[in-house]
């Protein structure tokens, strides 16, 4: 369990920069079509504004923004959202994750249609990722230090 | 020692013009200061809770718009994309993350200064460099003769400032000095590691301390001057 | 020799990395030294697949924009303007993500276990943990 | 539609799994029967997919419609559709059977535990319908990753045991990922037809040498090969009986037919036969993997650890079989896969049934357990036949064609660790069968017997999944010669 | 133990090196990884997917099966992290 | 590819591999750990692999180290070998 940090600097310094990663992460997340960066890398950046806050607020205050069972629910859209689109253009007559044949709803050429699939995918990659990490920085950080039958050398 | 006097005469020159600057700002400051005090006294008083909620909202509501046109300015930077799909997703991605984290980038800062410490934190930005300048060549003089006369000791003050964000910029500004480093700020007593007698001197005179004191509207009654507008202004508004 | 040696240096140099993270997982008795050589093992063969997408001769990174002849107009050109040879190969950089991210999902599940076993036995060394089993 | 319908046995359990959690946010105890409903819909594309493929050959699934060398490709062959249906009948099963046990060793973790059963479904079905060689990959690491979750939940030393399965389980991983490497830098393709086709040209080639080696020690680790079997037999053990039920059959099973995907349809046979020394390694390998498994299992006190030394020692009949190179041991290595998974599990459950009731899994708590539950014993007893190799049975076939095999090839230590373990296994089953039958009929006349003999039979959930695994190895064994002329014949590469 | 992992990371590295000595010259432009399947990718990512950064129309398009499957895997490590350490978790020994 | 440069880099990943796995105290050896994880970031940033350095940078030295730090906080600093 992290306490919440007692050095005014790291602290109002961590809530200054947490918004500004925030957008870069998504920068990431939206323009990895034309530089290097996509839903993982962006996914974690966003995990890593979460830790920031938990490293320099404490865990309870993270908490308020994003709780365990958030988390949980979130990785399950995440990854929702990339087989959705899947299911989707599964549904609109092509194979499993053709976005070509999204242009159908989306009225867009296929090599727009694939490329807006792609957008969609990231996000959904991004937020899976994010949720998850989080969810294993939770439970590495919370897990219960005492243990409850321990067996020692002595 | 020619460059030293005309350092030091651009000094006393930006000096002069801050002081011109400072001084209506600081009249204009404490006037909505003392108007923002005189309203919320007021509330206060008569105890109206409903008012304040709005009023709570109402700065949430000002603390996201401001939140999202600082990203937003951030975004354009990362990008470099100015089509309106891009655009769009900046705004979406901008208030998004506006919406999500609106009281961090403004906690403890009263709305309606945002404007002023902002003209403010900009035009300390070139005294700072200035210092940063100065103390490097003291730095690099120190460090350049055989002897190497350094006298590392560490300061202990404690500081006049109230809000962290203020403590910050001191401290990064000590840190960004050459030759000093903010080592720990405990309970508003700060402890910098100085490297020569001459730099610590300087860090207990405590000009650095007044002018960020001074962008973050704090402790603005140390400048005599403000102080006695404010009486001033005080005693025409009593009358 | 020298030539043979440039030629083949950097398929070679993954291989001490790999050797030192199987030591680590096999010798190593402490847990989390055993995470970490499983880190740098999986770190070393990531090293290999990149190392098979070089291209010598000015190949960059394998974005279109950013190629030396056409400055941004990559869609306009079309298929026949791209000259394949000025980009790196992109099969291994994909490949290698999803590797990455299988490292570290891995990673996540291991010290999740660590944890398990320290609040079990109450430390991380394998010989004490063994020997606490044995007496049961 | 139709044509659709190979994606759904992935994308089912995938997306399912997805949802699981959702669900159990809803209603905890919707999980169990959303899961099977997953499972089962899972389980009719993958037999619908199997006449399919009987009726107009391999099916090709091109995922995202990108033709073959460049996107990832669905192949489904009889090798494959045989497997899928395997795979998702005897998880359907196992989801069935595992309401009980799961209520009572992880009352709290249901949830989990059946997102992690479809994510462990998923991978094993998308490591067996793939034709792409890192798709693979990925899907043996969703596998895996899965796997170690469901056995650390185990009981007591469970996390240490799965702490030496991860640290293996990578190193294997690993050496996959190194010999697809290898096979990557010297062809340029990763697509399982492809590189057949390219690679011939290349097979004197040390690179493809190394790769050959390489993937071959990744699988054998993965599949538990004798001496770098250590990590299996106590994860097995500890893991939840749930758990070791889906694992301890599928998880080996997978590796091995991962291995003969690649030695018969990466490289050609003629790599493996006649160019390298492999075939022999490998008969050797299986030779040693059958006594050593057999040596083992004599040596345990413990019917779960009993049951993991057999997986180890039916990984060599397999490995053996393949390694004889010739027709009718093939045929016999591939029916073996699918009769063993089907034994394999069939005892496991009996074993998850006697941890249920009896809370451990020592031999000696089988005592009287013929009186007590004589379906569940009766169930226990077709397993053990068919390890044993008797004839209604499902396992004499298989054993018979790998023995003819052996035979043929005129390799007399295979054909005598075949025959001595299945005398070590008759050793085995018939201690087992006199403690819960033999022995505490003496030893029950003085106690009260009133009180043991009465009937205390496991709970209809998991009776009856266990009792149709013991009907299935009958009938596989009664139509072993229908599944072999549909089906295994086709499997086997023209040698 | 210690003088057995050596012997076994040897053997291995000795394996390795032995294998790259058929390969072909490191950074060659016309080795078959950059040959056969990859120039198809790198001139095809515009017209197909209107993506210039080829690396990710071929994550997400092109091999996206592959990248469903890592996202299972990420989904995987945190559901299993949730299972072994999640709140309320009582351990039942014997 | 600079070679010097790129040998320099490979000669910093060596030390911090085996410092990596040489080093007692845990919670050092997970912060060299990071330190590894990025200079081979840097060294495939030299091989034209942006993409992968990105990821590398961000998942194995970021959110690698941090899961780590926490596990050894959890557990035992201390390590005898």
């Amino acid at each position: 369990m992290i306490q919440e940090s007692d050095d005014v600097i790291v602290k109002a310094v961590a809530r200054l920069l947490v918004p500004f990663i925030v957008v870069y992460a998504l920068y990431v997340v939206m323009h990895g079509h034309y530089s290097p960066g996509g839903g993982f890398q962006g996914g974690v950046i966003l995990a890593a504004s979460f830790v920031l806050l938990g490293v320099s607020h404490g865990l309870e205050k993270t908490r308020r923004r994003m709780s365990e069972k958030a988390a949980m629910v979130l990785s399950s859209i995440g990854v929702l959202i990339y087989g959705g689109i899947g299911a989707l253009c599964l549904i609109l007559g092509g194979n499993y994750l053709d976005y070509a044949k999204l242009g159908k709803i989306l009225r867009v050429t296929p090599a727009e249609a694939r490329s807006l699939g792609i957008l969609g995918v990231e996000i959904g990659v991004a937020l899976a990722v994010m949720a998850v990490m989080c969810t294993v920085f939770f439970a590495i950080f919370t897990a219960e230090e005492s243990p409850e039958d321990y067996r020692s050398l002595e | 020692m020619e460059v030293t006097l005309l350092l030091e005469s651009t000094d006393n020159a930006f000096r002069v013009m801050e002081r011109a600057r400072e001084h209506a700002v600081g009249l204009l400051d404490t006037a909505v200061q003392f108007t923002a005090e005189q309203t919320r006294f007021r509330q206060e008083k008569r105890g109206q809770l409903l008012f304040t909620g709005t009023q709570k909202r109402k700065t949430q509501f000002q603390n996201i718009v401001g939140t999202t046109i600082i990203l937003l300015a951030f975004w354009m930077l990362l990008s470099g994309k100015f089509d309106a799909f891009h655009l769009t997703l900046g705004v979406i991605c901008c208030a998004l993350t506006a919406y999500l984290f609106h009281d961090l980038l403004f906690a403890n800062v009263r709305v309606g200064d945002m404007r002023v410490i902002a003209a403010r934190f900009i035009a300390y930005i070139p005294w700072l460099i200035q210092q940063i300048i100065l103390a490097n060549i003291h730095v690099a003089s120190l460090v350049l003769r055989r002897k190497m006369p350094i006298d590392p000791q560490i300061v202990k003050f404690k500081t006049k400032l109230e809000t962290d964000i203020s403590c910050v910029t001191l401290a990064n500004s000590i840190t960004l000095t050459p030759g000093t480093i903010t080592m720990d700020i405990k309970d508003g007593v700060f402890y910098v590691h100085a490297v020569s007698q001459k730099v610590a001197n300087e860090l207990n005179a405590g000009d650095m301390e007044d002018r960020v004191a001074h962008i973050f509207m704090e402790a603005d009654h140390l400048y005599v001057e403000d102080v006695l507008d404010a009486a001033r202004i005080y005693q025409t508004l009593r009358t | 020799m020298f030539e043979f040696i440039v030629n083949y240096y950097n398929y070679w140099m993954y291989i001490g990395l790999m050797m030192i993270g199987f030591y680590a997982m096999m010798a190593k008795r402490n847990l989390v030294k055993k995470i970490i050589g499983m880190n740098i093992f999986q770190s070393a063969i990531i090293f290999f697949y990149i190392s098979t997408s070089v291209k010598k001769g000015g190949a960059t990174v394998p974005i279109l924009e950013y190629a030396h002849g056409h400055a941004t107009h990559g869609i306009e050109h079309g298929a026949n303007a791209i000259d394949v040879m000025q980009y790196a190969n992109p099969l291994p950089h994909v490949l290698m993500l999803t590797a990455i991210v299988v490292m570290v999902a891995t990673l996540g599940v291991a010290l999740a276990v660590v944890i398990l076993i320290y609040r079990r036995y109450g430390t991380l060394e394998e010989d004490e943990i063994m020997k606490l089993v044995r007496r049961g | 539609m139709t044509a659709q319908i190979p994606v759904f046995i992935v994308v089912i359990p995938l997306l399912c799994s997805f949802l699981t959690p959702l669900v159990g946010l809803w209603r905890k105890d919707l999980c169990y029967y959303w899961s099977v409903l997953a499972l089962s819909l899972c389980s009719l594309a993958s037999i619908d997919t199997l006449f399919a493929v009987i009726q107009g050959g391999p099916i090709h699934y091109r995922m995202g419609g990108w033709a073959p060398p460049f996107g990832i490709e669905y192949v489904i062959d009889h090798l494959n559709a045989m497997m899928l249906v395997v795979v998702s009948a005897i998880s359907l099963i196992v989801a069935i059977y595992s309401k009980r046990s799961v209520e009572q060793e992880l009352p709290d973790r249901a949830v989990y535990f059946y997102t992690i059963f479809l994510l462990q479904v998923t991978g094993f079905v998308g490591i067996v319908i793939t034709g792409d060689l890192f798709n693979l990959y990925v899907f043996l690491e969703v596998a895996s990753l899965a796997g170690y979750a469901l056995v650390a939940v185990g009981e007591d030393g469970a996390p240490l045991a799965t702490f030496r399965y991860i640290v293996m389980g990578t190193i294997g991983a690993c050496f996959y990922l190194l010999g697809v490497g290898y096979i990557y830098v010297s062809t340029g393709s990763l697509n399982m037809a492809d590189v057949y086709q390219i690679l011939p040209d290349l097979y004197h080639s040390k690179v493809v040498l190394t790769a050959v080696a390489f993937l071959l020690a990744g699988l054998a680790v993965k599949m538990a090969l004798f001496p770098v079997h250590v990590w299996l037999p106590d994860a097995y053990t500890k893991a939840p009986s749930a758990a070791s039920a889906l694992i301890a059959p599928l998880m080996t099973k997978i590796s091995l037919y991962v291995m003969i995907r690649v030695l018969f349809t990466v490289f050609k046979p003629a790599l493996f036969i006649d160019l390298l020394p492999v075939a022999d390694i490998m008969v050797w390998a299986g030779v040693i993997a059958i006594l050593g498994g057999a040596t083992m299992a004599l040596a345990q006190t413990d019917l779960k650890r009993m049951l993991c030394y057999i997986v180890v020692a039916e990984v060599g009949y397999i490995v053996g079989g393949v390694g004889l190179a010739n027709a009718t041991a093939i045929k016999g290595a591939i029916l073996h896969i699918l009769n063993d998974a089907v034994m394999t599990v069939g005892l496991f459950t009996v074993a998850g049934i006697v941890a249920y009731k009896t809370g451990r899994h020592d031999l000696s708590d089988c005592k009287d357990l013929f009186r007590k539950m004589p379906f569940t014993m009766a169930a226990f007893v077709v397993g053990a036949l068919s390890i044993i190799g008797v004839p209604p049975t499902c396992g004499f076939f298989s054993k018979w064609y790998l023995i003819h095999g052996a035979v043929i090839a005129q390799h007399w230590a295979f054909l005598v660790a075949l025959l001595l373990s299945s005398l070590v296994s008759v050793v085995l089953f018939f201690r087992i069968i006199e403690i819960g039958y033999v022995f505490q009929a003496s030893h029950g006349e003085h106690a009260n017997g009133a009180e043991h003999t009465a009937i205390d039979e496991a709970p209809l959930s998991m009776l009856v999944p266990t009792i149709a695994i013991a009907v299935a190895i009958i009938l596989i064994g009664l139509y072993n010669q229908t599944i072999l002329s549909n089906i295994i014949d086709f499997a086997v590469p023209k040698l | 133990m210690k003088i057995l992992s050596i012997i076994a990371g040897v053997l291995m590295g000795a394996a390795l090196v032995y294998g790259s000595l058929d390969m072909p010259k490191w950074g060659d432009p016309h080795s078959p990884a950059s040959t056969h399947v990859s120039p198809y990718y790198l001139q095809h990512s515009i017209e197909h997917t209107a993506t210039p950064n080829v690396v990710t129309s071929v994550l997400a398009d092109y091999r996206g099966y592959d990248t469903l499957g890592e996202t299972t895997v990420v989904f995987t490590a945190g559901m299993a992290c949730l299972f072994l350490l999640g709140k309320g978790r009582k351990r039942q020994g014997k | 590819m600079i070679l010097p440069f790129d040998l320099i880099l490979v000669l910093f990943v060596y030390i911090c591999a085996i410092a990596a796995i040489t080093i007692k105290d845990l919670l050092s050896a997970v912060v060299i750990l990071g330190a590894y994880s990025f200079f081979m970031c840097l060294l495939w940033a030299q091989m034209a692999a942006i993409d992968v350095a990105f990821t590398e940078a961000s998942v194995s030295a970021g959110i690698g180290t941090v899961l780590m730090i926490g596990a050894v906080s959890k557990t035992k600093r201390r390590s005898n070998d």
